[in-house]
């Protein structure tokens, strides 16, 4: 069976707009460097790298990792790319925990990053196919008919996007790392903010950054033998769909209740909302709080919405939900996923500073992508599995 | 030292050639003589319309008969657009909406034009508007857009499955 | 119409085909040590970082490729140099500083311990061997980027 | 270590273009795996998938992969910006970890769709190296000349690999390329990029290669002669093609020590070198005997399709244990410039 593994070490950049300071090696390096000095290690004690990033065209590099090897270090060790599109950072860290899980390796590096302002993200993510119809207004044009479609379903107050996007603006300031630092966001300035995509307000989409997200996994021998702070991995999950069908539910896709359902199986949890202490979601649209609150069980369906508006996942609440600002606040999209599990990591190892939940027992990560249909799930947690 | 270089430029151009398949050969066919030719799954036995890439992909299957389905259409679902959007023309606040035609079980992106966006509801009733002749290519872009037929609208019901 | 859907044509098996470029201007942020290199080169100046066992890193590493520790300090290069090794570029292609035939190869720059792959305008294939010296041939209105070096001329003298 | 095997394969025949889609191209290719394991979808516990955005000029283009595999009701599935082989690799991982029994993994590539050899080049340096558009081909001739000037390989010896591979190709249906040529011809031959001849280089086609691995009894009960895993791994180098070594690929050497290529015979190899220098560095980094058959396939120099190529060994190297011909096989891909990557694995009948 599975050999235990722990996160030991969790490094990450300064997020903006644009990293003008740095190469796309300075970027990676800067998270690299963080989350070995957390591990008390030196590249020389890395076995494998793990390397995760949306698409290549991003910055118009191929397979990058291929010349990132020198600034690594990485000559004479394994290095493995992964690419799930915007769930990458998660399933990169899923299967850089599964090279420890196997027992193959014992301490294993993980980055995901993007360094966006090479290019611009438009150009990846809408090429016009021919004979294909043009896109008519984007991520939020795909996004909002569904998130209207929740809505309508669930019969949520307008307001509920506005309330997420405050809650998540606010977080964000208490984290120095975030891309967006907007303390003065007021339900009533949400609700004024300009409408892009009705439902979807300017206030509740996220930015476009240049970012990185390292962490270091280790063996059990290993993780108890680092005297430094440690989150247990204690289950993870991927699930897959198609992006389009006849009949296909977008609200609330099966691919990710079917991830919740294996997540929470193997991680021995019975009830999520009594026994998560803290969620870190990938949230790139305000209102998809809501909806994966429900989707992954931690609230009644068509309830979601009230455990917004009642202040539940507010960092008080009884389930703090993306204390660190989240997607909405930063969102490097090759690191966006690896950033949620790493957030979920830091909040168990009591490492997250200012936007700390008290006493985090497990915490919850969480990343999708393409037309949500790619899931990538871990609880990490402060004792063994 | 403000002089220093910062940034350089690295412009990058690759030349490929995009094939749309076989197996939408009919449907493209279908939109230069201004009619939806979409396709059934063997499998399953829903209409895709457009048949995508030739594929059911909650069978894994190669579509098989084409299947010619109405001009009009039901509004499933839409967003009204205030973003002037990279390379998009047309005036805003403008909807696009996913319009499920009539005869196909699967929704397609368009335009709802000719209406004022704040009157679009889910279950409207839209028919297409088509460029002149002599401009339509291989492309549903030979739509313009689509606009109320003026129709009751349909049930909720009718369409909840293609949300 | 999206993508080149205007210029379609037509497959023997009926499939629709059509050109797809993707064409995009990237702009990088190049960070302090390629910064440093780049702006040298504008000054028809090459330069190279030392690495931490003593080797002169030309293009200069960013990080050390065995100990991956910062690289910093800096030793200044020569712009002529001996063919390492070479190929030949019959065809050039878009992006290419030269338009005509001419030779890839990896140079050593007097007083770099790493090669620098760049054009060499040799004529022909029959011109250029291995060993021979070259000199870093300068662009009219250099901008700041390894094309500053348009390409390496062959200097007279036979391989040393 | 949980025991692993191969137990099914499945190829596409190799082209020189395709008009169908690569969903298209996917459909047949992963039901003729999954019935040639006598298996159906739900049979499958993983699914990891090897492809790359460039090769079509579309990103997120394995996104639509999953049409192809009937994801429905939803699957475990994961996608690795790299050749199949090392999607073959994350699924063995999995396997280890106990948390499945089965995985398909498949590649899939289309070097038609644009100038392949400038589509490389994107993979180096992209401030330095890159902004000078060097292609493929041409940093691949640079190594070679290293190799024939340093004596490390002749032309003779290089026309010898290109003659032996085009052979073997003869009787291989999925290649590509195939041939019978003199020594003589072939180092007569005109030269595409001094000192490569067009045989010297890789067959650039469009392909895609399924494989179904099983742990343990599973994969008894599946295969009659399964081909087992008894040794894998994957290491890389500098790409810097400045600051390398041009005449030797220590990546390879220390894969095929980790993977154990050195404890017992190798009867056949299956090598991912997509030129003919590259072949005879790769022969002598796995430390390979006469005693070995390489590329009874005719391998990459007769077909190689990016993505899918190294999986492609793979299979051809598990096929020669399954059917009896070989006790002891190896498989490898590569990867990057000069074979930058590379997995090494050691397949056993029993």
């Amino acid at each position: 069976m599975a050999e235990r593994c722990a996160v030991i070490g969790v490094g990450q950049t300064q997020h903006t707009s644009c990293r003008a300071d740095v190469s796309i090696a300075g970027l990676v390096r800067e998270a690299v460097d963080r989350a070995l000095e957390s591990a008390q290690l030196t590249m020389a004690d890395i076995d494998a790298i793990v390397i995760g990033k949306a698409p290549d065209m991003l910055e118009g590099v191929m397979m990058p990792e291929l010349w990132l090897v020198d600034s690594l270090a990485a000559a004479g060790k394994p290095v493995f790319r992964v690419h799930t599109a915007g769930s990458v950072g998660g399933s990169t860290a899923i299967v850089a925990a599964q090279h420890v899980m196997s027992g193959v390796h014992k301490r294993v590096l993980t980055v995901g990053f993007e360094k966006q302002s090479d290019g611009n993200a438009m150009w990846a993510l809408s090429v016009p196919m021919p004979f294909g119809m043009p896109v008519h207004a984007g991520a939020g044009g795909y996004f909002s008919p569904i998130i209207r479609s929740y809505i309508k379903r669930s019969g949520a107050p307008s307001h509920i996007g506005c309330m997420v996007a405050v809650k998540d603006r606010t977080n964000a300031c208490r984290n120095p790392y975030a891309h967006l630092h907007e303390p003065d966001w007021t339900l009533e300035k949400a609700m004024a903010s300009p409408m892009l995509w009705d439902p979807v307000r300017m206030v509740e989409t996220c930015p476009s950054s240049d970012g990185a997200m390292a962490l270091v996994l280790a063996s059990e021998d290993v993780a108890d033998a680092h005297d430094g702070p440690k989150a247990w991995v204690h289950a993870t999950a991927m699930r897959s769909e198609p992006t389009a069908f006849a009949g296909r539910n977008q609200v609330s896709p099966r691919a990710s209740e079917d991830c919740a359902n294996d997540l929470w199986r193997k991680a021995g949890i019975t009830s999520p909302i009594d026994e998560i202490d803290a969620v870190e979601m990938y949230v790139p649209f305000a209102w998809f709080e809501p909806m994966w609150l429900e989707s992954l069980g931690f609230a009644p369906k068509d309830h979601g919405w009230r455990f917004v508006e009642d202040g539940v996942t507010e960092m008080t609440g009884r389930l703090p939900v993306n204390c660190s600002g989240g997607v909405l606040s930063t969102n490097p999209i090759g690191a966006s996923g690896m950033l949620r599990f790493g957030e979920a990591a830091m909040q168990v190892m009591g490492i997250a500073g200012d936007h700390q939940v008290d006493s985090v027992r497990k915490a919850f990560g969480h990343a999708y992508g393409g037309g949500s249909q790619f899931f990538a799930m871990w609880v990490v947690g402060k004792d063994k599995p | 030292m403000s002089d220093d270089v910062l940034r350089i430029r690295t412009p990058i151009s690759i030349k490929y050639q995009y094939s749309a398949g076989p197996r939408v050969s009919s449907h493209l066919l279908g939109l230069m003589d201004g009619r939806f030719v979409g396709k059934r799954c063997p499998v399953c036995e829903l209409v895709y319309m457009p048949p995508r890439n030739g594929t059911c992909a909650k069978c894994g299957a190669l579509l098989g008969e084409d299947v010619e389905v109405g001009q009009r259409g039901t509004i499933t679902t839409f967003c009204v657009v205030n973003v002037p959007f990279l390379g998009q023309t047309i005036k805003i606040p403008y909807v696009s909406a996913t319009i499920l035609l009539d005869g196909a079980d699967m929704g397609m992106q368009h335009l709802i034009q000719e209406v004022d966006a704040a009157d679009v509801r889910m279950g409207m009733r839209v028919e297409p508007v088509w460029r002149p002749r002599e401009e339509w290519q291989p492309s549903l872009e030979n739509v313009l857009h689509f606009r109320p037929t003026g129709e009751p609208d349909a049930p909720f019901e009718s369409y909840a499955g293609h949300l | 119409m999206s993508g080149g859907t205007s210029e379609y044509s037509i497959a023997a098996d009926g499939s629709f085909t059509a050109p797809l470029e993707l064409s995009y201007p990237y702009k990088r942020t190049v960070g302090p040590i390629l910064s440093r290199f780049l702006t040298s080169l504008r000054d028809q100046r090459v330069e190279g970082t030392k690495g931490s066992d003593g080797r002169v890193h030309v293009p200069p590493a960013e990080f050390d490729p065995v100990t991956g520790e910062h690289l910093t300090e800096w030793v200044d290069v020569a712009s002529t140099g001996t063919i390492v090794t070479w190929s030949w570029q019959p065809a050039p292609v878009e992006g290419n500083t030269l338009q005509h035939p001419f030779a890839w190869a990896l140079i050593s720059l007097d007083g770099a311990d790493t090669n620098l792959l760049h054009a060499v305008d040799a004529g022909s294939a029959d011109a250029i061997k291995t060993g021979m010296r070259v000199t870093a041939r300068w662009a009219a209105e250099p901008s700041g980027s390894i094309s500053d070096i348009v390409c390496f001329d062959l200097t007279s003298g036979s391989p040393t | 270590m949980r025991e692993v095997a191969i137990i099914a394969s499945a190829q596409a025949d190799n082209t020189a273009t395709t008009t169908s889609t690569p969903v298209e191209m996917l459909i047949p290719v992963i039901q003729q795996v999954l019935a040639n394991a006598s298996m159906t979808k739900t049979d499958i516990g993983f699914w990891c998938h090897g492809s790359c955005d460039y090769m079509t000029g579309q990103p997120f283009s394995f996104v639509s992969a999953v049409d192809a595999l009937g994801a429905w009701p939803p699957i475990i599935e994961s996608h690795v910006e790299a050749d199949g082989a090392f999607a073959l690799y994350e699924a063995w991982l999995k396997i280890q970890t106990g948390e499945i029994d089965t995985a398909l993994v498949f590649g899939n590539g289309r070097s038609s769709s644009g100038d392949i050899n400038r589509i490389l080049t994107l993979q180096l340096d992209p401030y330095v190296v890159g902004p000078l558009w060097p292609d493929d081909r041409s940093i691949a001739a640079m190594q070679a000349r290293a190799c024939l000037e340093s004596g490390v390989v002749t032309e003779r010896a290089m026309a010898e690999v290109a003659q032996r591979n085009h052979r073997n190709a003869l009787t291989n249906p999925k290649a590509l390329r195939r041939g019978d040529h003199s020594i003589e011809a072939l180092m007569a031959a005109q030269l595409v990029a001094d000192p490569l001849r067009e045989l010297d280089c890789p067959a650039h086609a469009d392909g895609v290669t399924a494989v179904i691995i099983a742990a343990g009894d599973r994969a008894r009960g599946l295969a009659a002669r399964p081909a087992w895993i008894r040794g894998i791994d994957h290491r890389i180098e500098s790409q810097n093609l400045g600051n390398r070594s041009m005449t030797t690929l220590p990546s390879a050497a220390l894969a095929a020590h980790k993977a154990g290529v050195a404890n017992d015979k190798i009867d056949v190899a299956e090598l991912h070198a997509p030129y003919t220098h590259q072949e005879l560095l790769l022969t002598s980094a796995l430390g390979l005997s006469e005693a070995t058959t390489i590329n009874p396939s005719g391998g990459a120099l007769c077909a190689n399709p990016m993505m899918s190529a190294g999986l492609a060994r793979f299979a051809e190297a598990a096929t020669r244990i399954m059917n009896g011909t070989a006790d002891r096989a190896l498989g490898h891909a590569s990867s990057g410039p000069w074979m930058q990557q590379n997995l090494v694995c050691v397949l056993e009948g029993e």
